[in-house]
C-alpha cells in the first residue's frame, strides 16, 4: 500500500464510478472540478446540481449531491423552483450549448434576467455531444457536422451565438465569466472563478454565468489532446476567455 | 431456413458496420435480411452488439434473443452473449482479446486471432474483417465474394480507399480455417 | 361554519389553493385564467409565499417541477394552448413523481380558437398528452364551491401521490362568479422524505431510465401499480342527480352537466324518467358505478362540450350494452337548457 | 525538499486519453501497450523517482484517476 | 423496378420524402431519429431544397406551419419528447388547416425515459395531445418498405386534406436496416390555391374565430365534416395475416405486429388457429372491418408496448362482444415472439 | 362631396374597417404606418404579415395582405417557414413584448441569429396588452400591473429587458432600431427607419429589428396623449430611441 | 322563484361591477345567486354583457338565453338583447343613449335617463347605478337596502371612495319611478 | 400659396383619443360632446379655414379616420 502525505486525490463527492464520458472529455473534468469545489466549501449536503440534457444527463451518477434532471433545456427553470423554495441551499445548472443555448434560449435569458442566486455551469463544445455530433448554436462558421456536412455556413445557418456577451447585456447578473480547461494552468484558473461564483452564491450575491470552453474529441474526431489545442488555437479565437462582469470586484 | 446472428464488442470495433457488411452480401445472394443495432445509451463508450436475420422468407422479427450464431469481440460480450444462444449455435471467438473457455459443451466455438491479426495487417481496426471471412468460411452463411462484393455499397461514403485493406482481411480470415 | 362570500370561480381557486398550503405559484398570463396569477401575486406575498410570472407555460411547469422536487405545494395555471405547452413537462413530472397542482381553464380550440368555455381537452387531460405512459388525476368541479373543495384534494392528492393533480375546469367556471364557504388555512405536515434539499444522504429526481429491460420497464410496472391503487382509493367521486329508478341518464362532467340539470328538471315535470351521473373524477373514472348502472336505464344521453371525447369513456364503461347518443358543442359554444330539453324530448 | 513523490495511476480506470502524458513536466507519464478491461491503452509512469509532485497530471486528469502522494 | 437496397428506416424515410417531393424540412437532434436530419442536410441542397435545424421543436413545427402555410410539402421529425413539445403547434396547424408531415420515433417514457423502441405515444397521436377538438391521420408502418411506401402517401394526403400526417414509428423501425425499394421522384402539381403568397387576393391562416357560436363552432364542424370523409376515404390502411378462419385474433401495430407473426407461424404449426389483424392507419382507425372481423372469432389479444392504449381503440371497435386480453411491454421494452408464443399458448 | 388635392389619406392597404384597438393605441398607428409603406413600395400582394398573439392578433383583419396567424411567441419560426419557400416575398412579424421577448425569446434570437430576411416589428408597450396588463418582460421597474401590484420589483422579477441591445451582440442582424411614435415628428421618423428596413428587405439584405416604444392607454390606465408623454419622459430614458446597427452605412 | 337577468352595453359603462352588486344584494337575502360576465374577445372595446341568475333554490345553469330581466345600456344591447327576453319581461333602457322605440309590445319597458342623470350628479360611470336603483323599485327583485349594504364587499379594493357617490346614484335612480 | 386646405374627420369611426387635439400647430381640432355610435366622443375642425394642410394631424391619428385636402 502507498502512504504519505497526499497531494492530490479525487474529490470526496465524486463518486467513486467510472464516468461514462468519452476518453479526455471536459465534462468529466468540470464534474472533478466541480466536486473539489464543493468538497472545499463544504457544501455538498446543502448543494442540488441540475442535470441538462446531453452528455452530462447523467452527473448525479457521479456527483454526490441531492440532483434533479431537467428536460432539455429547462434547467434554469428548475433551479429557479428550487431556489424559491429553498434559498439556502446551493442550487447549479450544469448545461450543455445545445441545452442553454438552443432549446433553452428563453430559460437561459430570462433566468439570468431575474438574477436568480444560482450559478450556471455553461459546457460550450460547440457540438450536440450526446445526439452524435450535430450543429449546436455554439458551432464555429465552417465546422463540419452531421447537420452541417459541408461546414457551418452563415446564410444558412446564421453565426456562432457568444453567450457571455448575451447574457451581458442584462442588468441582474453578479458574475460572467468565459474560461477554458486545456491544460492543468488554464483549469486551475478555472477553478478558481468557478469557486468565485459559487461564493457569491453561498453569500447570496446573484447569478452567476461560468461559460467553460469545452472539447467534444468524439464528435470532432480528434484526439483529446488535438481537441484542446483546437480550443486554444480557434475556438477561444471567436469566443474570447475572460471575465466580462464581476459586480463582486466592481 | 433463418440464421439469427448477433455481433457484440467494444464501441469502436466496427461491429454495426460488419453486421451490415454481412446483410448486404446476404441480400446479394437473394435473401430477405434485417440489421438491428442495439444503440443503447445516447453515449459514447461501453458495449455494442447488432442482431442479423438472414432468410429465405419474409422476416418477421429483426429481434434476435436467441442467436444461432455469434461473433464475439471482446469479453463483456462474451459474458453477456454465450448464455443466450441456442444449442449447436456457432460461436466465433476473437480470442486476441477474449479468454477461450468456453462455458457451455452445447455450442461449437471457434477461436480466431482477430485483433492480433489485423494488428499485423496494420490496422487494428480491420480486426472485424477477420472475423467475417472466418464466419464465411466456418458457416458458409455467405460467399467470400458476396462480402467483397458488398463491400463498396457499405464502405461507399465513408473510407473507400480501405476497401483494398478491408478485403484483404476479409480473405485473412477467411484462411484461417 | 364560514361564512358564504361571492367569488370568482378563479379567485376562488386561488384563495383555496392558498389556504391548502400552496405557497409557490408559477404561471403565465392566459384567458380565461388571468385572475389566477393577478390574485397570487398579491396574496402569495402576504403569506410568505412566492409567486413568480413565468417567462412562459414551459417555463412554469419546469418551475413547478423544480419547486415540487423539494417537496412543496406548488401550483400552476393556464388555459388550453399553455397546457398543451406544458405537456412534455407534465410527462417528466409523472416519470419523477413529483407533486403539482395544475390547472387547465379550457376554452375553444383548436388553435388559438377562442376564450369561450369549452370541454376540448379531456383526451389531453385524461388519456395523456404527453409521452409515454403515465396518468394524472383530473377533477372536473362543476361550482364554485367544488373548485374550493377540489383545488384543497388537489394539494393533498399531490402530495400523498406524488401525481400531477389537474382541475379541469372551463372558461366558465373560471369567469362565473357565485357565493362559496372557504376552508380555514391548513397546518402543513408533509411526509416528505423523498425530496431534495433535506441534507440527507444524495436524492435523486429523474425520469431517465436508460436499461429498458431492468430499470425503465420496473419504474413503469412500479407507476401502473400506483395507478391502480389510486384507481381503487378514488372511486367516489361522482354526482347523481334524479339518478335512481331512471329509464333514461344523462352523463355529463363540468359547466355542461350543470346545464343538463335545469333540462332535466323540466322533463321530470313531464314525466319523463330522467337523472344524471356527472363524474367529478375524470380519471380515476368512476368506471364501476357506470357499469352498474347501465343495466338498470333503456338509454343514455351524453352532453359534452367537445366532439366524442367524454363518450367514449362512457362507451369503454358500457361496452355495448345500451344504447348510447351523444350530443356535442364544438368551438367554444354552449348548450342552453332549451336546448337539452328539445334533444332529449326528440330522442327517447 | 527531497522528499520522494509517488504519482498513482488507476490502470483499470484509466480511459487512455494522454492528456496526463504532455502535461508532465519531467516526462515521466506514458501509454501502455496492454489494454484494460474498458478496452483503453491505460497510462503509466515510467520512472517515478523522477516526480517533482506538481501535481499537473492529476489536476488534468478529467477522469480523477491519478493520486499524487509524497513520502513523510 | 427499381432495385432493393438496403437502408435504415431513418435513411428511407427522408429519401422517400425527398422522392415525394419534401423540399422543406425543418427539425432538432434526438435519438433515434437523428439519421433523418442528418440525412436531410445532405440530401435537401442537392435537390434544391431547404434544410433548417430549428433551435427547438417548438421552432420545428411552427416552421413547417409557415411552409405549409405556403402550400409547401415539409416535413419535421423528432421523437417522444419532443413530439410533445409540438403539441400547442399541431393543434394550430389542425386548426390553420395547413399540410404538414410529422414523424414520430417513439422512445420509451415517461419523461426523458429511454432510447429504447416504444409504443408509448399512442394515444397523445391518435386521442389528440394537444388542446381541441381535431385529428390527425396516423400511419403505423411496420418495415422499411412501409416506411417508404407511407411516407410518400403521407404528403399526397397531407396536401390533399390540409391535415398533419403522422409517420409513428419507434426507435427498432427507425434504427433498423432493411432491403427496401424506392419509387421514382414525383413530379409535384399541388392544387394549393389556399395558400399565401400566391399574388392574390388576400389569405388568410388562421385558428381564431373569436365568436363562438357563428365562428369557431362552424370552423369545427367544417373540420368534423373533413374528419368523417377522411374516414370514409381511408379505410383500407390493415394488414391481416392468417386472419380468415381464426379461433384467435392478435390484434397489434408496427414493431409489436412484426414480433407477433413470428409466433403466430410457430403456433399455427400446432394447429393452433391464430392470425393477426394489424391496423396500418391508426387514424382513421379501421373500425368496420374489426367490428365485422370480432363476430368471427372467439377470443382477442392485444399485444402493445405500452398500457393499454391502442387496446382501447380495440375495446372500443368490439364493444363487449368478445372476450379482449391486452398484454403490455413498458419503458422501451421489446416483445420477443417467444414470449408472446407462451402467452398465448397459457391464455387459449 | 370633398374634392381637391389630397395631402393625406387613409392607406389603401389599410382595410376600410374599425380596428379594434382601444383609442391611441399605437398598435393602430402602426398598421397604419406599415400600410403606408406597403402601398409606397407597391408590394401589397407580395407581402405576409404575421399576426402574433397580443392585441394584434386580428392586424390581418386590418391590414389587406396575405398573413398567417401565429401561435403565441412563435412569429419568428413561421416567418422563417415562409421566407425559405418563397424568398422573394416580403415577410414581416409584427409582435408585442410579451410575445417576442418573453414566451419566444429563443425563435426571436435564433430567428436574429439566423439573419433570416424579414423585417421583425416590435411593439414594445411594457405590458400584456391583450390579456389585461400584466407584467412584461420590459415592464419598468416600479411599474404597477396585474402582476405586480407593488410595482416592478427586480429583486424578485429582474430587470426590464433590452430587445435592440440583445439582439446587437449577435453577427447576422443587418439593420437594428429602436423608434417611438409619440407625436407626428417621431412617427414621420419611425417610418423613414421601418421604410428602410423594409427596403434592405427588398434588396435581400437580410434581417431588420424594429423596436417601437408603444403605449397601452387602457392597461396604463392613462390617457392616449399622458402615455405618450410618459413614453417621452420615462419609457425613453430606459430603452434609448437610437438606430443600433445599419450595416447599409457601414 | 328564478329571475334570469342580462345587463348589456358598451365596456366601460360598469356593467359587470353593477352585476355583481346585484348578486352581492340578493345573496345578502338569502338567495342563490350566479353571476356570469360574457367576457368576449381578449380586448377593450366592443359591447360588455354579464348575466346574473337569482334564485330562492339551487342555481343550475348559470347562462340566461331567455332573459326575464334586461338592462340595457346602450343602443347595440338593445338591438341585440330585447328579441331574445321572453313575454312579460321586464326591460330597463337607458334611454339618455338609446332611441326610445320598443320592438316589441309582449314587453315592459321602462325608460331611464340614466346617462345624462348621472352626468348632472357629476360622474358619466354612475350611470350603471343609477339603472340599479330603478331595477329595485320596478322589480323588487333586491331591496335599496341591500344593494347599499352589498356595495362595500363589491367596491372594497376598488374605488371605496366612491362609496357615497355610488348610493347617492343608487337612490337617484330608486327615486326615479 | 393661399390655396385653401380641408381637413376632414371622419366622425363616425373617430375614437376620440386626442392626438390629433395637440398636433394642430393652429388649433383647431376640438372634441365633441356628443357621442358617436361607436360610443366615443369624436373630434371635430373648429376652423377649417386655419387649417395650413401641414398634415400633421392625420399622420398622428392612430386609426386613419382624418383625410387632409386641398383645393385645387
Ligand atoms: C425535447 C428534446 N429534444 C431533443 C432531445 C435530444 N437531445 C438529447 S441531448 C441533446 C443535445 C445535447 O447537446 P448539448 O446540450 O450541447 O450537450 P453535450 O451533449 O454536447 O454536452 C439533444 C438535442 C431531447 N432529449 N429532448
Ligand atoms: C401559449 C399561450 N400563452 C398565453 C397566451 C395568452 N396571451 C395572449 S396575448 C398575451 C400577451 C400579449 O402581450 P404582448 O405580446 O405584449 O402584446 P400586446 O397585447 O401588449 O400588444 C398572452 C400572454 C396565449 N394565447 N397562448
Ligand atoms: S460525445 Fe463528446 S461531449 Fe459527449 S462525452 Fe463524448 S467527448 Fe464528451
Ligand atoms: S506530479 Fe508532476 S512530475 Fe509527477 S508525474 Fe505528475 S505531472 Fe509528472
Ligand atoms: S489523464 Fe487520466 S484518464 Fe487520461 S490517460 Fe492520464 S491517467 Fe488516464
Ligand atoms: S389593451 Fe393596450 S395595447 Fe391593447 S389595444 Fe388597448 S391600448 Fe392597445
Ligand atoms: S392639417 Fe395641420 S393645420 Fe390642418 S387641421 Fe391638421 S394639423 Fe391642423
Ligand atoms: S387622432 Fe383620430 S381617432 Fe384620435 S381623436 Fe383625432 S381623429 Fe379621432
Ligand atoms: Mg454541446
Ligand atoms: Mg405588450
Amino acid at each position: 500500500m502507498i502512504t504519505g502525505k497526499i497531494l492530490y486525490k479525487r474529490p470526496k463527492t465524486l463518486k467513486d464510478v467510472n464516468m461514462s464520458y468519452c476518453p479526455g472529455c471536459s465534462h468529466s473534468l468540470m464534474n472533478k472540478i466541480l466536486c473539489e469545489i464543493i468538497d472545499e466549501f463544504d457544501i455538498q449536503k446543502k448543494t442540488v446540481v441540475i442535470a441538462p440534457v446531453g452528455c452530462a444527463v447523467l452527473l448525479y451518477d457521479y456527483i454526490d449531491c441531492d440532483s434533479v434532471e431537467a428536460a432539455h433545456g429547462r434547467a434554469p427553470a428548475i433551479a429557479t423552483g428550487i431556489k424559491r423554495v429553498n434559498p439556502d441551499n446551493i442550487v447549479i445548472s450544469y448545461q450543455g450549448d445545445g441545452d442553454l443555448l438552443s432549446i433553452g434560449m428563453a430559460e437561459t435569458i430570462h433566468t439570468a434576467n431575474r438574477g436568480e442566486n444560482i450559478t450556471v455551469v455553461f459546457m460550450n463544445n460547440a457540438v450536440y455531444g450526446m445526439t452524435g455530433g450535430q450543429m449546436a448554436p455554439t458551432t464555429l462558421v465552417g465546422q463540419i457536422t452531421k447537420t452541417t456536412p459541408s461546414g457551418r455556413n452563415p446564410e444558412n445557418e446564421g453565426y456562432p451565438i457568444r453567450a457571455c456577451e448575451l447574457i451581458n447585456t442584462l442588468e441582474a447578473p453578479y458574475f460572467i465569466a468565459r474560461c477554458k480547461v486545456t491544460n492543468s494552468k488554464s483549469i486551475m484558473q478555472t477553478k478558481k472563478i468557478l469557486k468565485k461564483a459559487i461564493g457569491y452564491q453561498i453569500n447570496k450575491k446573484g447569478y452567476s454565468f461560468i461559460e467553460i470552453l469545452s472539447n467534444c474529441p468524439t464528435n470532432w474526431g480528434m484526439k483529446p489532446k488535438d481537441s484542446n489545442k483546437w480550443i486554444q488555437e480557434v475556438m477561444s479565437k471567436y469566443y474570447p476567455v475572460k471575465i466580462f462582469r464581476d459586480k463582486g470586484e466592481a | 431456413m433463418t440464421n439469427k446472428i448477433i455481433l457484440a464488442g467494444f464501441g469502436g470495433q466496427g461491429i454495426i458496420l460488419s453486421g451490415l457488411l454481412l446483410a448486404q452480401a446476404a441480400l446479394l445472394e437473394g435473401n430477405e435480411v434485417t440489421h438491428y443495432p442495439a444503440y443503447g445509451a445516447e453515449m459514447r463508450g461501453g458495449t455494442c452488439n447488432c442482431s442479423v436475420v438472414i432468410s429465405d422468407k419474409e422476416i418477421s422479427s429483426p429481434i434476435v434473443n436467441k442467436p444461432d450464431i455469434l461473433l464475439l469481440f471482446n469479453q463483456p460480450s462474451k459474458n453477456k452473449f454465450e448464455a443466450k444462444c441456442i444449442p449447436g449455435a456457432k460461436v466465433l471467438i476473437n480470442n486476441s482479446l477474449i479468454n477461450e473457455q468456453a462455458l457451455r459443451n452445447d455450442i461449437s466455438s471457434f477461436y480466431i486471432d482477430a485483433t492480433n491479426t489485423a494488428n499485423k495487417l496494420g490496422n487494428i481496426k480491420i480486426a472485424n474483417m477477420i472475423m467475417l471471412g472466418a464466419l464465411s468460411k466456418i458457416t458458409g452463411i455467405v460467399k467470400l465474394d458476396s462480402l467483397i462484393n458488398a463491400m463498396p455499397e457499405i464502405l461507399s461514403a465513408r473510407n473507400k480507399k480501405l476497401i483494398d485493406l478491408n478485403v484483404q482481411a476479409l480473405k485473412e480470415g477467411y484462411g484461417l480455417f | 361554519m364560514n361564512k358564504k362570500i361571492l367569488m370568482k370561480g378563479n379567485e376562488a381557486l386561488a384563495e383555496a389553493a392558498i389556504r391548502a398550503g400552496c405557497r409557490y405559484y408559477f404561471g403565465y398570463p392566459i384567458t380565461p385564467q388571468n385572475e389566477v396569477p393577478a390574485y397570487m401575486s398579491k396574496r402569495l406575498p402576504e403569506v410568505n409565499g412566492v409567486f413568480v410570472q413565468a417567462e412562459s407555460e414551459l417555463a412554469s411547469i419546469n418551475m413547478i417541477f423544480g419547486a415540487g422536487a423539494c417537496g412543496a405545494r406548488c401550483m400552476t395555471s393556464s388555459s388550453s394552448p399553455g397546457i398543451s405547452l406544458m405537456q412534455e413537462g407534465i410527462s417528466y413530472i409523472s416519470g419523477a413523481e413529483t407533486p403539482a397542482v395544475i390547472v387547465n381553464m379550457m376554452r375553444g380550440g383548436p388553435g388559438l380558437g377562442n376564450i369561450a368555455p369549452s370541454q376540448g381537452d379531456y383526451f389531453q387531460a385524461v388519456k395523456g398528452g404527453g409521452h409515454g405512459d403515465y396518468k394524472i388525476i383530473v377533477f372536473a368541479p362543476a361550482s364554485a364551491q367544488e373548485i374550493v373543495n377540489f383545488t384543497v384534494l388537489a394539494f393533498d392528492l399531490t402530495i400523498k401521490y406524488r401525481i400531477p393533480v389537474m382541475i379541469l375546469g372551463d372558461g366558465l367556471l373560471g369567469q362565473m362568479t357565485e357565493p362559496v364557504v372557504l376552508p380555514e388555512m391548513k397546518e402543513i405536515q408533509d411526509d416528505i422524505n423523498w425530496s431534495i434539499c433535506r441534507g440527507q444522504d444524495q436524492v435523486i429526481i429523474r425520469s431517465l431510465y436508460l436499461v429498458p429491460e431492468n430499470q425503465l420497464e420496473l419504474h413503469n410496472l412500479h407507476l401502473q401499480k400506483k395507478y391502480r391503487s389510486i384507481e381503487k382509493d378514488l372511486n367516489k367521486y361522482y354526482e347523481q342527480y334524479n339518478a335512481n329508478d331512471c329509464d333514461y341518464l344523462i352523463f355529463a362532467y363540468g359547466t355542461t352537466a350543470r346545464v343538463c340539470k335545469a333540462a332535466i328538471d323540466r322533463l321530470q315535470k313531464e314525466n319523463i324518467k330522467i337523472g344524471l351521473f356527472r363524474p367529478i373524477s375524470l380519471w380515476p373514472f368512476p368506471k364501476e358505478e357506470i357499469i352498474s348502472i347501465s343495466s338498470k336505464i333503456k338509454k343514455a344521453f351524453v352532453f359534452e362540450m367537445a366532439q366524442a371525447q367524454f363518450e367514449e369513456d362512457i362507451r369503454l364503461s358500457f361496452e355495448g350494452k345500451k344504447e348510447i347518443k351523444g350530443f356535442y358543442k364544438l368551438g367554444g359554444a354552449i348548450f342552453n337548457d332549451d336546448e337539452i330539453y328539445e334533444l332529449i324530448k326528440k330522442n327517447i | 525538499m527531497n522528499k520522494k513523490n509517488n504519482p498513482v495511476i488507476n490502470t483499470d480506470k484509466c480511459k487512455g486519453c494522454e492528456l496526463c502524458v504532455s502535461e508532465c513536466p519531467v516526462e515521466i507519464i506514458a501509454i501502455s501497450d496492454e489494454i484494460n478491461i474498458m478496452g483503453y491503452h491505460p497510462a503509466y509512469i515510467t520512472d517515478s523517482t523522477k516526480c517533482t509532485g506538481c501535481i499537473k497530471c492529476a489536476i488534468s486528469c478529467p477522469d480523477a484517476v491519478i493520486t499524487v502522494y509524497r513520502e513523510e
